[in-house]
């Protein structure tokens, strides 16, 4: 079975596919970086995705809502087709939240600003109404004391987990994090995979490109492996950690495991 | 037209030198006075019968022609020499002559020099953008004389390059090189040389193609000077325009028939002009004449019946 | 058994290594060099200040009426007292510089209120950009509320150098926003017409552009139509300085690392949402100082509006020189005017640096 | 990939590349006509008023005498000649003051960062005090300064055949007699035995580690084979000796005050600029290369040409250019004490002349737009070559 | 026995000693930081500093090579005393290698250009025999393959090595290391220690402040352990790790080796 079929097979099976990749190619420029990506994700599903350095984890990611354009195929998000269309991408990104690996915090706003501007602004919420929630979540990643800070202000840990409620201010129905936790030192790796684990138990559709194995472990429903812009592989975390098909895969795995 | 332009606007722009005394100059209060700045009023006293109706733009040698050109002014009257050229291809035109001018040299007393045809090898100061600079090129080159050009933006540093010592000699319009050398630290340390090597009929310049504005600026000059010929002054303007039985006076003052139709201006506008600004000789003895700062004599700007070249057309 | 570690006390350090002396040895003769390069900056600073010191305060001359008041030994600082309201006003009516002076205190008043810490800064900042300069421009050309209407051709001395000054950089300031964000945009024609814009005007001389706007400008417009000169300056000095200021404030959007911008997108912000919210404030912070230096440089400039016949602080003071009464005070008048400028763009300068520093500080905070 | 709906008008203008495309086409639309509209206004406006359009002026007498020309010219001369002269005039003192004010603003810089208090202290106030006050005002001082100060033509100061007054410096003027071919080639040849002295010394160090002072001896090289062939060919230059004369000091080379003020205003003011540059510049290379340079047993002077200098010069460059630009331009401002650059005699006596202000100014607006152009290209070439060799 | 006498000691069983600091004292404008420092170095030896941040041990390695000027005591090298005299210091400075813990090479030159430089400038070799001299340590730091790259283009571990090479290609007699390892990762920390393991095999007199203690265990010859300016113990590494004199590097080393 090849990748692509193998892939394609995994899209027969979802019903209720919010995110479809359908033959999705990317070049940036004469490099191929993302090759017939086949590949949908069911509502409610965590996805975890994993590869080597510049095999496209975070190109694929970033198409979801359109920080990056495709050239051929179609990407379909909650049944709309991400083109040139404004009004769509817009609309999807309302629904979709981001979290960066480097925060991307807005340094020259209050930490209850950064969580408060897009409710205000996109979602035209009244301030105070954005003000509750976004205390609402603040305390669910346990930083509600930091809501007058700024960003400088904040460790890295500290700092991701606002970035997080960020995204979820927005109340999204997809949250997409590209490698939360490869800024940050091992203590602070724990504190956020704990808040994504919470996250992850209540339902939210996530992707999430990461190398923490543990947390692919813990809460992935699919693990997917890219290699040079192809999925290469792409199963139940048991299956794949257990017993991976591809000799790519095992490869990769030995060297992360050994780390 | 410009006419109706400046009727509407009510006031004259009036684009004048950024002070020259006696010609056009602005005093502590910012009033200003000078025969150039009188050419001015005496046209704002013809439309308006008012001859603080005038707004004036100082205005560098460089941008004179531009500013009246562009629109930026209704009438350039600016110590602005009537040339062939300048009249010519322009656009503008030139109305009557005011002041008749002639280039000539101030050289340091020291140096000895008498003639103008002692200046061999000088080194001479002069401002930028004026007749003065050809003048004085032609009059070298006519007379095979080598000099050394130093032509500054402005006539102040002009002359303060002269004070230093740059130059030998300074040379601009006869009218301008008294009004100069009173600047300077110790004006009889200087001599103005006796030649006057250029002709300078100075007067106001409007833009070419408005016939009847042209008429209006030139009129009011003209009508100065017949003023005086005939003996009318601010002084007796009123009396005589109630009492005298002269034809041709009582036409000029508007107390009989309509002079100013023709001109789209009112009967009274020659009245106004001598009432309000006076007549030619007044005009002369308050801002340039010997009893002034600037104390030139009448000479060749006398009237004609006086042995000068002041001679307008009649008003008839 | 362990030994007990008391660390030593500290000592001074030894007298030749610090107070005035080691300051001497180390800061003036640490080598033959150091000490030939003292021994002449000695020499240069003894043939500089004992001359401008007996010309500008022992032998000046600082009050008086007249040219003959003065000594001559000196400077004939009486030149300055007796002209001082002209080159601070120009020619505007002595009886209406109350209104100048106004304006100015509104000013400081407003400026002011931004310490109070209960009002709100955005609208504060409305009224200081929008009211304000309605209030001001009544106020300086009269004509309502029964003040006596005073021409602009009066204006002039200090009060229209900052004028000048003031005007050409808050007005080119949203323009210069406007052109940068326009170099950067993907847009080819848009960004062509930034960049055609901006390089042409700063490859060509100040006095050039103002010639334009002060004598040519009309003869682009219909006939009859125009406009006032000073307004025609004041736009050929905005467009002038919104050319530098656009590439001062590229430099900060370019400053901005792109993760400002994907995490704007990200949030389903606008264009002008994510510039406006986002972007420009970080990179406005950023170009402070370049910001206060290319008003340095306009304030400087502005001088040169007396070349198209305008009487400026420097103007005024060269029209002052005229005076038959006063002949001879060039000099005088130079070094105020020189004093004058120093003191405004030294001021502005040291202030950037205060910016600088005290953001410095807030860019690690944030 | 095209949108299904896309025949809906809505869905057109939510097209992010089409609402690109609209918003450059009605800008584009508005830049045209804004530009045909002036046009036509100029067009109208000049006829109306008989203003004469064109360039045939450059080919009609000039009349005006110009004080410093590099070429022949007198007032028999075309316009277009009193142009070129113009232009040369411009063209001359931006160069040499972009290589003054280069060498004063480092010279400056470096003066800055002096561990000697006192040379730093009096360079801060040099640059303090330049940097704030208008150029113009510092042309005035120059100019009327040096005026001040120097003696009248009569009591010259006297170097030998050099004369030093108020109207300048003035300097034997050399003229070329037969037989100046030899002293040519003999500099031509010394050139080349140089640049071989160079080569040969590159190679000896490769070979032998030796250094060899390869640029002083070349410079030795040129200077005694040029006098070398001087001395053969019987010396065929003659002096035209500067003599006094009535007024003047006449005959020789004379470097007039205008030259000499706009020069040294437009060079210490711009350098006063260049000094913070460089400062700024020198201060961005890490003192940590400084300290590897050191504990490497380089020599201090080997330390600021290897190490800082090439590392400082990337972040140099770029506002250096701004400031050779602007140079360029405020050069403009010499117009005013009396030099005869493109603005004094184009837009000043020309344009009186002519009454053509659009061509004139555009003839001086296209100049400057060339040399700020050449200028900037130059710089960013240089530029390149700096970054390249870096990475 | 206070400290200085214990230094003293050391001192006094020292022959061929080919660092020497008598009685040094230094100051930062009021601040005294380095306190009567006695001790000398044999040729060959290989000396760990350790102690507290702020304690003065990279100051006390910058005045062998005068980086820094001391105020009191002398400090002589090789025989030569360290004192304003700019012949001595040039001379010292070829004879002194030195490693910075930010590696300090110069990034407008490629590698072997970096490692060349002194060599033709100072010493005045050939280029053509520099260059060969270069290209042999740059072996014995196995990155000879990179010479023409720029220090840009390496990794942080290859960069490290790059500065020993350099050192190593003035051939100097002595070579000071200061936190040669704390910028780098676990990884390439392994890769630099392996080098100047080796370095130290082969009898080169080496001055290195390290936290590094399995180094120091290894092939130091004695450690010093400094603090608040003044050399407070200085063994044999099994005798300072196994038996510390004092409470103060007692508790040091358990801090250390508890991390
Ligand atoms: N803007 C760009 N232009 C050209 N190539 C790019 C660009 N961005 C990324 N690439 C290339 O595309 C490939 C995939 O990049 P991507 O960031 O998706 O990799 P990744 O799987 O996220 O890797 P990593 O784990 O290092 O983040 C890489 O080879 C990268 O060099
Ligand atoms: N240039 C300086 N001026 C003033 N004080 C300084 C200077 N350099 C260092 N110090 C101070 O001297 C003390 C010793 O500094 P040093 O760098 O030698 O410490 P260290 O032992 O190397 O510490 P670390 O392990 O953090 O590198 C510190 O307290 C430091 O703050
Ligand atoms: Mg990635
Ligand atoms: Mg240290």
């Amino acid at each position: 079975m090849t990748n692509t079929n193998m892939a394609r097979a995994q899209l027969a099976q979802g019903e209720e596919a919010i995110i479809e990749f359908n033959d999705v190619n990317k070049w940036y420029g004469d490099f191929h970086v993302l090759k017939n990506i086949n590949f949908s994700i069911k509502k409610g599903e965590r996805i975890v995705v994993c590869g080597p350095s510049g095999s496209g984890k975070s190109t694929m990611t970033r198409c979801i809502n359109r920080l990056e354009e495709h050239q051929k195929g179609t990407i379909l998000v909650d049944g709309v087709e991400m083109n040139d269309n404004l009004k769509n991408i817009e609309a999807i990104r309302k629904d979709v939240g981001m979290v960066f690996q480097h925060f991307n915090l807005f340094p020259h706003l209050s930490i209850l600003e950064n969580l408060t501007l897009a409710p205000i602004w996109v979602r035209k919420m009244p301030k105070k109404q954005a003000e509750e929630m976004a205390m609402h979540y603040l305390e669910r990643v346990k930083i509600a004391n930091q809501a007058l800070k700024y960003p400088g202000q904040l460790s890295g840990g500290q700092q991701q987990r606002v970035a997080i409620a960020r995204g979820l201010c927005m109340q999204p129905r997809i949250m997409l994090f590209d490698e939360p936790t490869s800024a940050l030192d091992p203590e602070m790796i724990k504190e956020v995979l704990d808040v994504m684990v919470q996250l992850a138990e209540e339902g939210m559709t996530m992707v999430c490109v990461t190398h923490e194995m543990g947390f692919a472990k813990t809460v992935a429903d699919r693990v997917v492996f890219m290699d040079a812009g192809e999925i290469v592989e792409a199963n139940k975390p048991n299956e794949f950690f257990d017993n991976p098909q591809h000799d790519r895969t095992q490869m990769f795995l030995s060297q992360i495991l050994n780390h | 037209a410009t006419l109706d332009d400046v009727k509407a606007k009510g006031f004259i722009q009036c684009g004048v030198s950024q002070g020259v005394p006696g010609f056009s100059n602005a005093d502590v209060n910012g009033n200003w006075t000078g025969i150039d700045v009188d050419a001015c009023r005496a046209t704002a006293a013809a439309i308006f019968g008012d001859a603080q109706a005038v707004k004036f733009t100082p205005l560098s040698a460089k941008e004179r022609f531009t500013a009246l050109q562009s629109g930026e002014i209704d009438m350039l009257s600016r110590n602005t020499t009537w040339t062939y050229t300048r009249d010519t291809s322009l656009g503008l035109d030139f109305t009557a002559v005011n002041f008749y001018d002639g280039q000539g040299f101030m050289a340091r007393k020291d140096l000895g020099v008498e003639s103008a045809l002692d200046l061999d090898g000088a080194t001479v100061c002069t401002e930028q953008g004026t007749t003065t600079e050809l003048n004085m090129a032609d009059f070298f080159r006519k007379h095979k004389m080598n000099y050394v050009p130093v032509i500054v933006q402005k006539a102040d540093e002009a002359l303060a390059a002269y004070a230093s010592g740059r130059c030998d000699v300074f040379t601009t319009d006869k009218s301008g090189l008294a009004a100069h050398r009173s600047k300077l630290a110790d004006p009889s340390a200087h001599v103005i040389l006796a030649e006057t090597i250029s002709k300078e009929p100075l007067g106001p310049v409007v833009r070419h193609g408005d016939n009847q504005w042209k008429d209006i600026v030139t009129w009011a000059m003209f009508v100065q000077v017949n003023a005086e010929e005939m003996g009318i002054s601010s002084k007796n303007v009123a009396k005589i325009k109630s009492e005298s039985n002269d034809p041709g006076i009582r036409r000029l003052l508007g107390a009989e028939g309509n002079m100013g139709e023709s001109l789209g201006l009112g009967a009274d506008w020659a009245y106004n002009i001598i009432a309000e600004v006076g007549n030619y000789g007044e005009v002369f003895e308050r801002n340039v004449g010997p009893n002034t700062p600037v104390g030139l004599p009448r000479g060749i700007n006398n009237l004609w019946t006086e042995g000068g070249v002041m001679y307008a057309p009649p008003v008839r | 058994m362990a030994i007990e570690f008391k660390p030593s006390p500290s000592l001074p350090p030894p007298v030749n290594s610090v107070g005035a002396v080691a300051w001497v040895r180390h800061n003036l003769l640490s080598s033959p060099l150091n000490v030939f390069l003292t021994l002449f900056s000695f020499y240069i600073l003894y043939l500089l200040i004992p001359p401008v010191i007996e010309w500008g305060i022992v032998g000046a001359t600082f009050s008086g009426a007249s040219k003959a008041d003065c000594t001559g030994d000196g400077a004939c600082w009486a030149f300055v007292g007796v002209y001082f309201e002209q080159f601070m006003y120009g020619l505007y009516p002595s009886e209406e510089t109350w209104r100048i002076n106004l304006t100015l205190i509104l000013l400081v008043i407003l400026l002011g209120t931004y310490a109070v810490k209960t009002v709100n800064k955005l609208y504060l900042s409305l009224v200081i950009l929008v009211v304000y300069p309605v209030i001001a421009y009544f106020l300086f050309s009269g004509g309502v509320f029964g003040l006596e209407v005073v021409e602009t051709s009066l204006w002039g001395g200090l009060f229209l150098t900052t004028l000048l000054g003031v005007v050409g950089i808050v007005a080119s300031f949203p323009l210069g926003v406007l052109l940068a964000l326009g170099r950067q945009s993907k847009m080819p024609i848009a960004k062509s017409v930034c960049i055609v814009f901006i390089e042409t005007i700063r490859a060509v001389p100040l006095i050039t552009i103002l010639f334009m706007a002060s004598v040519m400008i009309p003869l682009f417009l219909p006939e009859g139509m125009n406009f006032n000169k000073l307004l025609r300056v004041l736009i050929g000095i905005t467009l002038f300085s919104a050319a530098y200021m656009a590439e001062v404030i590229r430099g900060g959007l370019q400053a901005i690392p792109k993760g400002q911008y994907e995490a704007a997108d990200a949030m389903g912000l606008t264009y002008w949402q994510s510039m406006i919210l986002v972007i420009l404030p970080q990179a406005l912070k950023l170009v402070i100082p370049g910001i206060v230096n290319t008003f340095i440089g306009l304030f400087k400039d502005t001088t040169l509006v007396y070349i198209v016949g305008m009487f400026d602080l420097l103007g005024r003071i060269q029209a002052a020189t005229h005076d038959a009464n006063w002949l001879g005070m060039t000099i005088e008048g130079y070094a105020f005017a020189g004093f004058i400028y120093w003191a405004a763009c030294f001021g502005m300068s040291r202030y950037s640096m205060r910016i600088e520093r005290k953001l410095e500080t807030g860019h690690k905070r944030n | 990939m095209s949108d299904k709906n896309s025949s809906s008008i809505k869905n057109f203008l939510n097209d992010a590349g089409n609402r690109a495309l609209i918003f450059q086409v009605v800008l584009l639309a508005v830049v045209v006509f804004v530009g045909y509209y002036l046009f036509t206004n100029l067009q109208a406006n000049l006829a109306n008023q008989g203003i004469s359009t064109g360039f045939a002026f450059l080919n009609q007498p000039a009349g005006f005498p110009v004080l410093i020309h590099l070429i022949e010219y007198t007032e028999a001369n075309t316009y277009g000649r009193a142009f070129v002269v113009a232009l040369i005039n411009t063209v001359v003192i931006s160069l040499m003051g972009i290589a003054l004010a280069t060498i004063i603003g480092v010279v400056m810089g470096l003066a800055r960062l002096s561990n000697n208090w006192l040379v730093a202290r009096l360079a801060t106030v040099y640059v303090e005090t330049l940097r704030n006050i208008p150029l113009l005002l510092q042309m005035f001082f120059w100019y009327f300064a040096v005026l001040a100060t120097l003696p009248i033509p009569k009591n010259s100061i006297i170097f030998g055949d050099f004369f030093l007054n108020k109207r300048g410096i003035y300097s034997p003027n050399p003229i070329t007699q037969d037989g100046f071919g030899i002293v040519i080639a003999g500099f031509i040849l010394s050139i080349i035995a140089s640049i071989a002295l160079v080569v040969w010394a590159k190679k000896r160090q490769t070979r032998t580690g030796l250094w060899f002072p390869a640029y002083w001896a070349s410079f030795g090289t040129i200077i005694g084979i040029t006098f070398l062939a001087l001395v053969v060919s019987g010396f065929p230059i003659e002096f035209d000796l500067p003599q006094k004369s009535r007024f003047n000091v006449t005959g020789g080379m004379v470097l007039p005050p205008e030259f000499v003020a706009v020069l040294v205003a437009l060079s210490t003011y711009t350098g006063a600029f260049i000094a913070e540059i460089v400062r700024a510049g020198i201060l961005s290379v890490n003192w940590g290369q400084t300290e590897a340079a050191r504990s490497l047993g380089l020599k201090d002077s080997l330390t600021q040409r290897l190490i800082v200098l090439p590392q400082a010069l990337r972040v140099i460059i770029p506002p250096l250019t701004s400031q050779f630009l602007n140079l360029a331009k405020n050069s403009s401002l010499g117009a005013a004490i009396a030099y005869p650059e493109l603005v004094a005699v184009v837009m000043g006596t020309t344009l009186n002349q002519t009454g053509q202000a659009i061509e004139n100014i555009g003839l001086c607006m296209l100049v400057y737009g060339t040399l700020s152009l050449s200028i900037s290209m130059f710089m960013n070439w240089y530029n390149k070559k700096m970054s390249l060799i870096e990475r």
